[in-house]
């Protein structure tokens, strides 16, 4: 009996400091989501519910202004990063010329002020106008620092037997990309998107110096408005940004696209 | 002989296309960067650009504008000074129109000519301006800036913690040590302090303190105030402007460095609270709207200042932001509400302004060994 | 792979792998080369032209800045090592313990809270953890903490906002790894003789090493270049290397300076990490020869 | 339906030569084997032949068309590989629809075709299941299907049984001869277990670690009269005693040191080898004829010490020690129904064997 118990004691202990992390990690969240309904205009005392703030959320054309600017940098990032950062492990991993993946290590290494300012400078320099073409370039190189190692990663597990089988029966390099390691690679790649996706929604640094005079992404935004402590504008548009996107992953796993990301298969 | 333009020949097929292909990629990236260029061109759309402190000018201010002038605003924020030199000293601020840098800085950017001059005549507000402000230093005849607003630092203190003796607030509730005022029964408990994020505001207030100005400081005086503030340190609780209401409302610090118009709010959320300018002076801020040299819609702009000076809009923004408006109507009319938050023509003249005196580079240094003393 | 190599020719190759490379010499290289220009010439005005000159570099070595430096490194490495002893035992249960159709949702809500603005999440831990705040109410409800505490400003604040913020970035890819491990490498070590505790120590943590180090690598740079957690956590009383660059750059305009700063960082940060395999190839081989 | 020839073909992986002008004929529509050491090369010569290594030097045909430079994509030879190399994100049927999808051939047709070439590999029925929930043996099938499929004109195995139990491994086998003899294409197999080479080749090529030829022949051929002492231990197991040729009364002898004369039989083929030369014999351990007892119909004699006896099933070997030191190997098949005589370790037993049985190997 004893024993019985310390088992369950023992079988209890992991999933309960598993639910104490989320809860650590899901604190500040909650506290988010809370304080945007919240009728104190600093989010410091709880003063009653009241939905003020996501009434002026609507009325504040400059967040979501600054919202969309965000979804739309970090969706073209992304895609770039994804695009050539693949094509580049493709070239890379067939030619063997593995020693040139080293160089990406530098995107995440350098500190993202300097990454900031050199590309400032180099855009000055140019003469190139700022803007949202700036802020991706800028995102861009952020993201390849992820996607050509994660892809990378995976395509080297898949090579070279499956390519060389695939070019035996008689396909050529393009549809042996296309049916096979694509499809293979897709879970990296959709992992590697959501990374660069995230880092680029976070990203102030790059957001603050490259965005030129007429854009402004959520992040930059946010950061201008610490001086006088967070608008619970803020934590409403971050409670819908969030209730949207749990929505999507809810969908996405209901959908198993999820499964596809995780599985090692 | 034959050697060598074999190898060279061989060194042109190997490397020709590779440069061919190179030279198409840049072509690519140069088209998909420059092709805003391209839609610039052919857009003749009205609108400005304005770089500004978060709190100064005011969305509904711009849809006003808009709405008056059919002039498309947009509006981008920057929380120091600092911001708004390293972008211009960049890219000599290419594509705005409007900016608002304080006091020092238009100093330092109209000496290293990143401003316009502004026409006078086309400014019909211009005699509704505090005359007080107008012919300071950093701008003596008002060229190339205009001011829109004002701040005045002071100290909040929480009503409780001051003893019988207590009558005017000073700096020495936020330079002497805490036990000590206990001891000699000014205050009647031991409190922390919450300073500002801004070292040169520190730097400055300390001058103020120990020596009453803030003008040719010698090196063994700038010694004797890094001493001060790594002294000050152990009672700090924390250097920022954010943080402030948070900490006095928590009952963390109970005297703080604030200035009038974030007293304002703080006033909003409790009244436990009193705002004072300390009697030995204070520092002074003169918020200041300027043309970059590269804008090309100075007629636009200088509507928009215009608008920005006139009554209404600095009404608006004075109950918005809780400023102290460069209108002189406006701030007098506030005065007149609540005398609390202004400074007394008595006090005006112990307010300082913060200069470049002492470079940034002095200030940053004296910093950094407060913070490691 | 010669043929490999013929067939997949050489330009098609060299056009797959250009943009990439070109991106990355022209938008990270070139101006991280320009930088380092910056942080060794002078101008000097007698001559009116550049000199060399290691004078920044000179200053970093002598003053409070080196100081900085390395206490980041100390709570960069500090963070991470939080980060690694919280995160692994989270990433074991997500990839042993977890049904499999559990997995994929736990492993996204893991990555949802850092698709909000991190400033956001700091303001609050503010709350979270001021004078009377839930958790410093639970530590004394729990009988940790002898009376309510105030936890902010101060090295404990910093660490939870750096940990709260690159937790994920450990779990993750030690999940990866722990995921794709062989369940009959497990069974042959218990079939071998060894408890649970001796194939944790033999088999799965040796084997989850790269993991480790990857999320070392994600946790540790980013948290090294940090700047706004330890400033508006730790109310600004520490200084960190991050800060000090921004300030620097931003403020000071000393780019010079400010770029000697970041070299000497970064020039700091890899020799760590080449010193790091060094001695474990040392290690590696001592072991053989024995 | 096509031969395979090889011309001086040389290839070197990081300096390292492993194919030395290697020439090699390979009969159109035979079940050709290829048998070596581990590490002998012979998977380059696989891989060169499907195109997935280039050759350094030297020329390769199929047929008379000369495939040297044909990209691997182009050519009609399909691979077996040894690990599979099944698609894991296609349904077998997928998967052998492979290679005619690609080339955009008619979907009735590959669905006709895709059926019968997986009834042929009694794959019916999984058709629509993923390779990891298929079996060893399935695997092995749907790789096999997959290869077949297009009708290759030459279908190259890399050790396509290696990871099989023995019981499917012979099963598989006899499919395999099956089926080549159904296709009449030409197979090339690569293995290195001699067993597998011997069931299934027409026609069979030994290489040596060297990577070059040496001997090819039917299995019979390999086997009865390796031309070489490697060959002769490779395929198979053998006794090889040294020794030196002469001439004696009774006809040509091999004088060896401590054993005595023995008598030989010089084929024609080995003619050429030198009288008072050294040479080796090979003698196979089944054509020795092991008794406790005398007899004299055969040529050659020798008496030895049981050392070991390893019982097998259908035969038992013993290890017989000679007065020289030297051991040899000797199999008997086992019949213990029969009252036979038996021995033990440490008898003294007589080992008999006829002159023919003897290969002579030059050294």
């Amino acid at each position: 009996m004893i024993k019985d118990g310390k088992n369950r004691f023992s079988r209890l202990i992991q999933p309960v400091f598993v639910g104490m992390i989320y809860l650590f990690l899901y604190l500040p969240i909650i506290v988010m989501v809370l304080f945007s309904f919240n009728k104190s205009r600093i989010s410091v005392r709880w003063e009653g519910f009241s939905l003020y703030w996501y009434q002026k959320l609507f009325q504040t054309p400059e967040i979501l202004d600054a919202l969309r600017v965000s979804l739309v940098v970090a969706f073209f990032a992304t895609v770039l990063s994804v695009v050539i950062g693949t094509l580049f492990v493709v070239a890379s991993v067939w030619k063997k010329s593995d020693y040139m993946s080293w160089i990406f290590y530098g995107n995440i290494l350098l500190p993202e002020i300097v990454m900031a300012i050199g590309i400032l400078s180099i855009f000055t320099f140019f003469q190139i106008p700022l803007g949202y073409l700036s802020l991706i370039t800028g995102h861009t190189i952020i993201g390849l620092g992820f996607v050509i190692p994660v892809v990378r990663a995976r395509f080297v597990e898949l090579d070279p037997i499956l390519t060389e089988a695939s070019l035996d029966l008689g396909a050529t390099y393009g549809q042996t990309f296309r049916k096979v390691l694509f499809p293979l690679l897709l879970p990296s790649i959709v992992a590697s998107s959501l990374l660069v996706f995230t880092l680029s929604l976070d990203d102030f640094m790059i957001a603050f110096f490259c965005s030129g005079p007429k854009i402004q992404t959520l992040s930059v935004y946010v950061y201008s408005m610490i001086k006088g402590g967070v608008d619970p504008t803020i934590n409403a548009i971050s409670a819908i940004f969030l209730a949207l996107s749990s929505l999507l992953i809810l969908i996405l796993s209901y959908l198993k696209v999820l499964d596809l990301v995780v599985s090692n298969e | 002989m034959n050697n060598l333009f074999n190898s060279l020949k061989n060194f042109y097929d190997e490397w020709y296309p590779k440069v061919v292909i190179i030279g198409v990629y840049l072509l690519i990236i140069a088209g998909f960067l420059y092709s805003p260029r391209v839609f610039e061109y052919f857009s003749n759309e009205q609108s400005i650009n304005v770089y500004a402190f978060t709190e100064f000018v005011s969305s509904e201010a711009v849809k006003e504008f808009e709405h008056e002038t059919g002039i498309k605003v947009r509006i981008q924020y920057f929380e120091f000074n600092e911001e708004l030199y390293a972008k211009f000293k960049i890219n000599h601020g290419e594509g705005y129109d409007l900016i608002t840098p304080s006091d020092y800085m238009v100093e330092m950017m109209r000496k290293d000519g990143m401003l316009q001059e502004i026409d006078h005549s086309k400014l019909s507000n211009i005699k509704e301006l505090d005359s007080r402000l107008l012919g300071k230093y950093f701008d003596p005849e008002n060229k190339y800036s205009i001011p829109i607003c004002w701040l005045v630092y002071g100290i909040v203190y929480d009503r409780d913690i001051v003893g019988p003796n207590f009558k005017q607030a000073n700096l020495g509730m936020l330079f002497k040590d805490p036990w000590d005022l206990v001891i000699s029964d000014v205050v009647n408990k031991h409190y922390r302090v919450c300073m500002a994020q801004d070292p040169r505001d520190m730097v400055y207030l300390a001058a103020i303190y120990l020596y009453g100005r803030t003008k040719n400081l010698t090196d063994v005086e700038l010694a004797q105030i890094q001493d001060l503030l790594s002294k000050q340190k152990s009672w700090v609780e924390s250097y920022t402007d954010a943080g402030t209401p948070y900490f006095l409302t928590g009952g963390i610090a109970s005297v703080a460095l604030i200035s009038n118009h974030r007293m304002k709010k703080l006033q909003e959320i409790s009244n436990k609270f009193i705002f004072q300018i300390p009697k030995d002076g204070s520092i002074m801020v003169i918020e200041n709207i300027a043309i970059p040299v590269k804008t090309k819609k100075s007629d636009l702009v200088h509507k928009f200042i215009d608008f920005l000076i006139s009554k209404k809009i600095a009404m608006l923004h004075a109950n918005l932001y809780g400023t102290n408006s460069s209108n002189i109507s406006v701030f007098n009319e506030k005065v007149a509400e609540n005398s609390n938050f202004f400074p007394k023509d008595t006090m005006f003249d112990k307010l300082h302004l913060i200069n470049n005196e002492i470079s940034l580079d002095r200030v940053d240094s004296i910093w950094l060994g407060v913070r490691f003393s | 792979m010669k043929t490999l190599r013929k067939i997949f020719s050489e330009e098609i190759a060299f056009v797959f792998s250009c943009p990439a490379l070109l991106w990355e010499c022209i938008f990270l290289y070139l101006p991280l080369l320009v930088l380092a220009l910056y942080s060794c010439f002078e101008f000097s005005a007698q001559t009116n032209s550049w000199v060399f000159t290691l004078h920044y570099y000179r200053q970093v070595f002598h003053s409070l800045y080196f100081r900085v430096i390395l206490n980041s490194l100390k709570l960069a490495f500090t963070a991470t090592l939080i980060c690694f002893t919280i995160a692994y035992p989270v990433a074991y249960f997500l990839a042993i313990k977890v049904q499999k159709r559990f997995r994929t949702f736990l492993l996204f809500s893991l990555i949802l809270p850092s698709w909000t603005s991190l400033v956001v999440q700091i303001y609050a831990w503010f709350f979270l953890l001021e004078q009377d705040g839930l958790v410093s109410r639970t530590l004394h409800w729990i009988g940790l903490i002898p009376k309510s505490m105030h936890l902010l400003n101060n090295y404990f604040s910093i660490m939870v906002g750096l940990v709260s913020c690159f937790l994920p970035f450990m779990i993750l890819p030690i999940y990866v790894i722990l995921d794709k491990m062989d369940p009959r490498l497990l069974e042959a070590s218990a079939d071998l003789g060894a408890d649970k505790i001796e194939t944790f120590k033999r088999i799965i943590f040796p084997l989850s090493l790269p993991g480790v180090y990857t999320g070392f690598l994600l946790v540790f740079v980013p948290v090294f270049g940090e700047f706004a957690i330890p400033s508006l956590l730790g109310g600004s009383t520490y200084v960190v290397w991050g800060s000090l660059i921004v300030d620097k750059f931003l403020r000071a305009r000393d780019w010079p300076f400010g770029s000697a700063l970041a070299i000497i960082g970064i020039m700091l940060f890899v020799l760590i990490i080449l010193s790091c395999v060094a001695i474990r190839n040392l290690v590696k081989r001592l072991r053989g020869v024995n | 339906m096509k031969s395979i020839r090889f011309e001086n073909v040389s290839k070197s992986f990081d300096g390292e030569l492993i194919l030395d002008r290697l020439n090699l004929e390979i009969p159109a529509g035979r079940f050709f084997a290829l048998l070596g050491p581990s590490g002998c090369g012979k998977t380059t010569v696989l891989r060169i032949l499907a195109g997935l290594d280039a050759v350094d030097s030297g020329k390769i045909f199929l047929g008379d068309q000369d495939v040297t430079n044909q990209p691997i994509y182009t050519r009609s030879i399909n691979t077996v590989f040894q690990q599979y190399a099944l698609f894991p994100h296609l349904t077998v049927f997928e998967n052998v629809a492979y290679s005619m999808r690609v080339k955009g051939i008619k979907e009735d047709e590959v669905k006709e075709r895709v059926y019968e070439v997986l009834k042929m590999a009694r794959l019916f029925g999984h058709e629509s299941k993923y390779p990891r929930s298929l079996s060893g043996g399935q695997q092995q099938r749907v790789a096999l299907a997959r290869a077949i499929v297009n009708r290759p004109e030459v279908l190259l195995l890399d050790e396509p049984l290696a990871a099989l139990d023995l019981k499917l491994k012979e099963e598989m086998l006899l499919e395999m001869i099956d089926l080549q003899y159904k296709l009449k294409t030409t197979f090339v197999y690569v293995t290195h277990d001699q067993f597998e080479a011997l069931t299934v080749a027409d026609k069979m090529a030994i290489m040596n670690t060297n990577g070059g030829i040496e001997q090819i022949g039917t299995p019979k051929q390999i086997y009865e009269f390796p031309a070489s002492r490697f060959v002769a231990n490779f395929v198979g197991n053998t006794n090889i005693i040294e020794g030196k040729l002469g001439q004696s009364e009774q006809g040509q002898v091999v004088e060896v040191d401590g054993l005595g004369l023995f008598s030989v039989y010089v084929t024609p083929e080995k003619s050429a080898i030198n009288s008072s030369s050294s040479v080796y014999m090979s003698i196979r351990p089944e054509k020795i004829f092991i008794s406790k007892k005398e007899r004299s119909e055969f040529s050659n004699h020798l008496q030895g010490t049981v050392v070991d006896i390893i019982y097998y099933g259908r035969s038992t070997q013993y290890n017989v020690k000679l007065k020289n030191g030297l051991r040899l190997m000797v199999f008997e098949q086992n019949e213990e129904h029969f009252p036979q005589e038996s021995i033990d370790y440490d008898d003294n037993v007589h080992l008999y064997f006829q002159k023919e049985n003897i290969v002579l190997l030059e050294c």
